[in-house]
């Protein structure tokens, strides 16, 4: 009997599959939940209203979110004549994986054995997986056969093109200080109060609003902005897969964040990973998520006091602000490597 | 400048187009042409300082046979002019209601022509873009702001039956 | 003294630093709000407006004090008051006459209180309530013996009465009116 | 509602690209016809055809009367005081000054006018509904904005003044305030002290607003530089309001033909001069500012001056004891059974007012009988739509939404 539950365990905890299913989607899941619902309180407080509160007035509306996915899971899912079915119905949930795949390239501690993959270019590849969903997002719209989708969908691929590339730059500025891809020498070169927040902070701010703007929630969902165009991309989808949709772009942004507080808050540091599961593993990995939710807080916080930028102005700000302030970062990387700092 | 000082004005303005100049409650001044001069006398009151159309009026005389047209001017610019509202009303026969658009001298009139268009059934010659603006096509075929069509409220103030 | 017109000017765009002036300022006033709500929302089923006197509510007939003018069926806008003739039997006389007494039809009434200011008697009065139930729309066509009642007001029942009161610095405070019961 | 199927157009076929289930037409050329409305969330029941080209808007149809209700038909099936609850639901929560130029002008073919109390009391429920309307308009322009702090907040405060209006009138928005000949009810003790804390209250949260909404760098970028209207073109079409004090011509009712007792007090007209969606907000602030200087002119002469009779002589004089009495004990001036039967002697009159969104005009003609003969109204919105037509065009798409809400546009006014 125990020799089963062992074999259960270790297949759990077996680095990709515990990385994936548990870091990549059931607690960032959670943290979304959290989120979704610390957002709507923010916003209250900030607008002098209560929020949510009804559904569960002893714990402040906490199940407020659990009504509303139950509410997403019983509507029903419509699917119009005019769509293109298969693309249709895939895109959401390609968008819903590709979105958490790259959790499995992010080092969640410094030993070895619980990598689940070679971690030598990880910084690389998780940048390169983290870029696929929005395309899928694109095709949403497209297949979606209806005006505001396709124009929702070209939104999206102006934005994803301007914002991204200035995310991903930021992020490599890490590899120009260190001289290395591997995430765990990304984060082990930041010992002390040397984190890369502090050293390159050009760099933390293009990645940061880069972030922000290029996962679209509100207030800067310039793709979804409902008084043009309805949902954007979204606007013929229904029930779950709405919902799987809106999804995925609070999973995706908490995966940026995760990639924030790995490359530029020092991942698990001041925390040194010990022997064994819980010390070398699950605390590390803690850590790192328990920053990962304030920055997702502190993202959450600004849809109380912005306002929509317009898709002009948005690409404006990307290409002739944040695109040189990512460059910046990136030389300022160099020349700290080149001084030595590290 | 009083009402008087105005119709003075106007009447120099307007010479033998202007038929019948009334003044109503001191701040209202009605002038009355004809339906071939209204383009003329357009162009001369809008260089006169009537910059903008307030509002057109049609009230349909159902027994008199006619309808009036009314272009209700007002001025912004002109802070004299501005106290007072001119209307320049003309009739037209109810059986052919079809008269010429200011719209080319007025940019103002643009939808209230259109207004009275779907309203009444007036065709405004010339108008770039005569379509119902409030009503959907089928029911500015009824024309329902003309006397003929009778709007039926219960007028009944005692119950039939609870 | 007419009022004057004075030329005013939008703030000049200013440069990188009034930017940034203005988001720090936006965030801060989003983070003062963040700490110190000051909110003042009615948790409407739990606490209900005692709304304050002459407040246009429902309508109640005071059948005795009516004279059967029907000037109230006459002024009513939305034609939602009526008349009715019902016989009456005088109390003094004893004699049985015909006459006109008003009826609401609740699904029409726009509350204007045209009704209420015209009667000559004061024979109509306002409850100072409106959220009131009911079941069906052939309910709320009243006839004179509901029209005589006031109606069954279910809040009150449930909630707990609260007023508002202009404020200064809140803008409008909640304030808890004490029951008869509690005063002691 | 115009109806799409035009006549211009009918030469290709409604499925002319041959979409599976969709209608489609051919509009020209790299064009995309896009329906704004009539059922988006916050753009309200109106609906704006845009066609564009790429991210560029080449022509706009704004297609109204998603809430016509037929007003001026239905005032001429109705005696004349079943006018004033029928015209407040043009604007509800700009009830006072929407329907005061109709009293007026009814007024005015009586030969009556209101006493000087009535008069101030009517100043002061204008004003009381023109900041509650501005800051309704804030609260919209927010939500087009995706800025849901300006949504929430000038909602809230708006709340403040419909306390006030509803202890005035008993009604939170129909307020059906003015009657002929007067207003239906004085002011109720301590009112007035109400009035100065929310006064005081308004001015600091201003400040808060304009931190930000108005100077936030976001909401500035969004708004400078769009939708101008220039003077000379704002006078043209005929814009009103606010709108076109923003772009710079010194025309307000209130000054040009001052109404009630307007001519009396110490305010200012802001006139700004950009013309653009951001000098239309800043117009609105400092309009805001100035109603909170006459509400506390008003505040101050209502403390002065005793209660005294608010409905004209004419309906006044014959008013049986008991009405006097109750006018004494609780301000409820009663109404005589002659305001059900009136006739008003015939004549023309043609009144307008200020409301938060422009102006309004009354044309009023009557027979002589107990029903209008013809009533004309042209509302402040239904004159702003021309801006969608004339002025929308070479902006971007999501400039409509600015343009929109900086116009402060109010569907079921402007479809009366």
């Amino acid at each position: 009997m125990s020799g089963i539950l062992d074999i259960i365990i270790k297949i759990i905890t077996w680095p990709p599959l515990w990385q994936l299913i548990v870091l990549g989607l059931i607690v960032p899941l959670g943290v979304v939940i959290f989120i979704l619902w610390f957002e709507r309180k923010t916003a209250a407080r900030v607008q002098r209203r209560i929020g949510p509160y009804h559904v569960s007035p002893k714990i402040a509306g906490g199940l407020q979110l659990v009504a509303d996915l139950m509410r997403y899971m019983f509507q029903e899912v419509i699917i119009p004549k005019t769509v293109d079915k298969f693309p249709f119905i895939v895109a959401p949930l390609a968008a819903l994986i590709l979105s958490i795949v790259p959790v499995v390239a992010i080092p969640f501690t410094s030993i070895e054995a619980y990598f689940p993959i070679d971690m030598s270019y990880s910084l690389i590849i998780s940048l390169a997986l983290l870029t696929l969903s929005p395309l899928f997002i694109i095709l949403s719209g497209w297949a979606s056969n209806n005006k505001f989708s396709v124009i929702g969908g070209m939104r999206e691929a102006y934005l994803i093109t301007a914002y991204e590339l200035v995310a991903v730059l930021a992020f490599l500025s890490a590899g120009a200080i260190t001289g290395s891809f591997n995430l765990v020498d990304i984060v082990e070169a930041q010992s002390g109060v040397k984190w890369f927040i502090i050293l390159n902070p050009l760099a933390f701010a293009a990645a940061f609003i880069g972030v922000l703007l290029s996962t679209s929630g509100f207030p800067f969902e310039i793709a979804e902005s409902e008084h043009e165009v309805v949902a954007g991309a979204f606007t013929e989808y229904s029930g779950l897969v709405y919902g799987m949709n809106m999804g995925a772009a609070y999973l995706k942004r908490m995966i940026f964040s995760i990639m924030i507080a790995v490359v530029f808050l020092g991942g698990w540091k001041p925390y040194t990973p010990g022997e064994g599961f819980i010390a070398g593993y699950l605390v590390p990995s803690i850590v790192i998520l328990v920053k990962a939710t304030i920055l997702m807080m502190i993202f959450s916080f600004f849809r109380a006091v912005y306002g929509r930028y317009r898709l002009d102005q948005a690409l404006d700000i990307a290409w002739k602000i944040l695109f040189p302030l990512a460059v910046l970062g990136f030389g300022l990387g160099l020349l700290e490597a080149y001084l030595g700092i590290i | 400048m009083v009402p008087e000082e105005l119709v003075e004005r106007i009447k120099s303005l307007l010479g033998d187009f202007a038929k019948e100049i009334k003044i109503w409650k001191n701040d209202y001044i009605e002038v009355e042409v004809d339906k071939e001069n209204i383009e003329e006398v357009a162009k001369r009151m809008k260089e006169f300082g009537f910059d903008h159309v307030k509002d057109l009026t049609v009230v349909d005389y159902m027994k008199e046979g006619f309808f009036r047209i009314i272009y209700n001017l007002g001025s912004y610019d002109n802070f004299e002019l501005s106290y007072y509202i001119v209307g320049i009303a003309y009739n037209i026969p109810r059986d052919k209601p079809v008269t010429k658009t200011l719209y080319y001298i007025y940019t103002s009139a643009d939808f209230q022509e259109r207004e009275a268009y779907e309203a009444f059934g007036i065709t405004f010659e010339g108008h770039p873009d005569l379509r119902p603006v409030l009503l959907s096509p089928p029911v500015a075929e009824l024309k329902p702001l003309r006397k003929d069509f009778v709007v039926k409220e219960d007028p009944e103030i005692i119950a039939k039956k609870k | 003294m007419p009022a004057k017109p004075v030329s005013k000017q939008v703030p000049s765009r200013g440069g990188i630093f009034s930017k940034f002036k203005g988001n720090i300022e936006a965030i801060a006033i989003g983070v003062k709000f963040f700490f110190n709500p000051q909110r003042f929302t009615l948790i409407y089923p739990k606490e209900y407006i005692k709304l304050k006197e002459g407040y246009r509510g429902f309508i109640v007939l005071r059948k005795d004090k009516c004279i059967n003018c029907g000037s109230c069926a006459r002024i009513c806008p939305a034609a939602a008051m009526r008349l009715i003739r019902l016989p009456f039997t005088d109390p003094k006389t004893g004699k049985t006459r015909m006459k006109l007494w008003p009826i609401i039809n609740y699904n029409r009434c726009i509350f204007c209180g045209y009704c209420v200011d015209v009667c000559p008697t004061e024979a109509l009065y306002h409850v100072p309530y409106h959220d009131v139930v009911y079941e069906t729309m052939d309910v709320m066509d009243l006839d004179l013996e509901e029209f005589q009642k006031e109606p069954e007001w279910d809040t009150e029942k449930q909630g707990l009465p609260v007023k508002y009161v202009v404020d200064e610095k809140m803008g409008l405070v909640k304030v808890r009116i004490k029951e008869e019961g509690e005063k002691q | 509602m115009s109806g799409i199927i035009r006549t211009q157009g009918a030469q290709v076929g409604f499925n002319d690209l041959k979409l599976p289930g969709m209608w489609s037409r051919k509009i020209g050329k790299d064009l995309y016809e896009i329906f704004i409305g009539p059922q988006h969330p916050g753009s309200g029941h109106m609906r704006i055809v845009i066609r564009v080209d790429g991210d560029v808007i080449v022509e706009a149809d704004p297609d109204m009367g998603y809430v016509h209700r037929t007003m001026e038909k239905l005032s001429e099936v109705r005696t004349w005081i079943k006018g004033i609850p029928l015209f407040e639901r043009m604007a509800i929560h700009d009830a006072c000054n929407v329907t005061l130029p109709y009293v007026r002008a009814v007024e005015k073919l009586m030969d009556i006018e209101a006493p000087e109390r009535a008069k101030y009391l009517r100043v002061l429920l204008c004003e009381i509904n023109r900041i509650a309307a501005f800051l309704y308009g804030f609260g919209i322009f927010g939500v087009f904005l995706g800025h849901s702090t300006m949504y929430m907040w000038p909602f809230g405060d708006r709340e403040v003044w419909v306390e006030l209006a509803e202890w005035l009138t008993g009604a939170r928005l129909t307020h059906s305030y003015p009657v002929f000949g007067g207003v239906r009810r004085d002011v109720p003790a301590g009112f007035t002290d109400s009035l100065r804390k929310a006064i005081r209250y308004m001015r600091k949260r201003l400040e808060d607003y304009r931190k930000i909404f108005v100077d936030n760098p976001v909401i500035r970028a969004r708004l400078e530089d769009v939708g101008v209207i220039p003077k000379n073109l704002a006078i043209e079409l005929g814009i009103t309001g606010p709108n076109l004090r923003a772009s710079g011509v010194k025309y307000d009712v209130r000054l040009n033909h001052p109404y009630e007792v307007y001519d009396q007090l110490d305010f200012e007209i802001p006139v700004f001069q950009e013309g653009d969606a951001y000098a239309r907000v800043w117009q609105r602030v400092e309009e805001i500012k100035q109603s909170l200087n006459i509400l506390e002119q008003v505040a101050d002469w209502l403390d002065k001056h005793p209660r005294t009779p608010i409905l004209h002589d004419k309906f006044w004089k014959t008013a049986p004891p008991l009405y006097k009495k109750i006018f004494e004990e609780t301000g409820r001036a009663k109404l005589g059974a002659v305001y059900a039967i009136m006739k008003v002697p015939a004549g023309k009159a043609y009144e307008r007012a200020e409301t938060a969104r422009g102006e309004i005009s009354y044309y009023v003609e009557s027979n002589g009988g107990n029903k209008p003969y013809r009533i004309r109204i042209h509302s402040a919105s239904a004159r702003n739509a021309l801006v969608y037509k004339y002025i929308v065009p070479g902006h971007r798409v999501m400039d409509l939404p600015a343009i929109y809400g900086s116009i402060d546009y109010f569907p079921p006014e402007a479809d009366r």
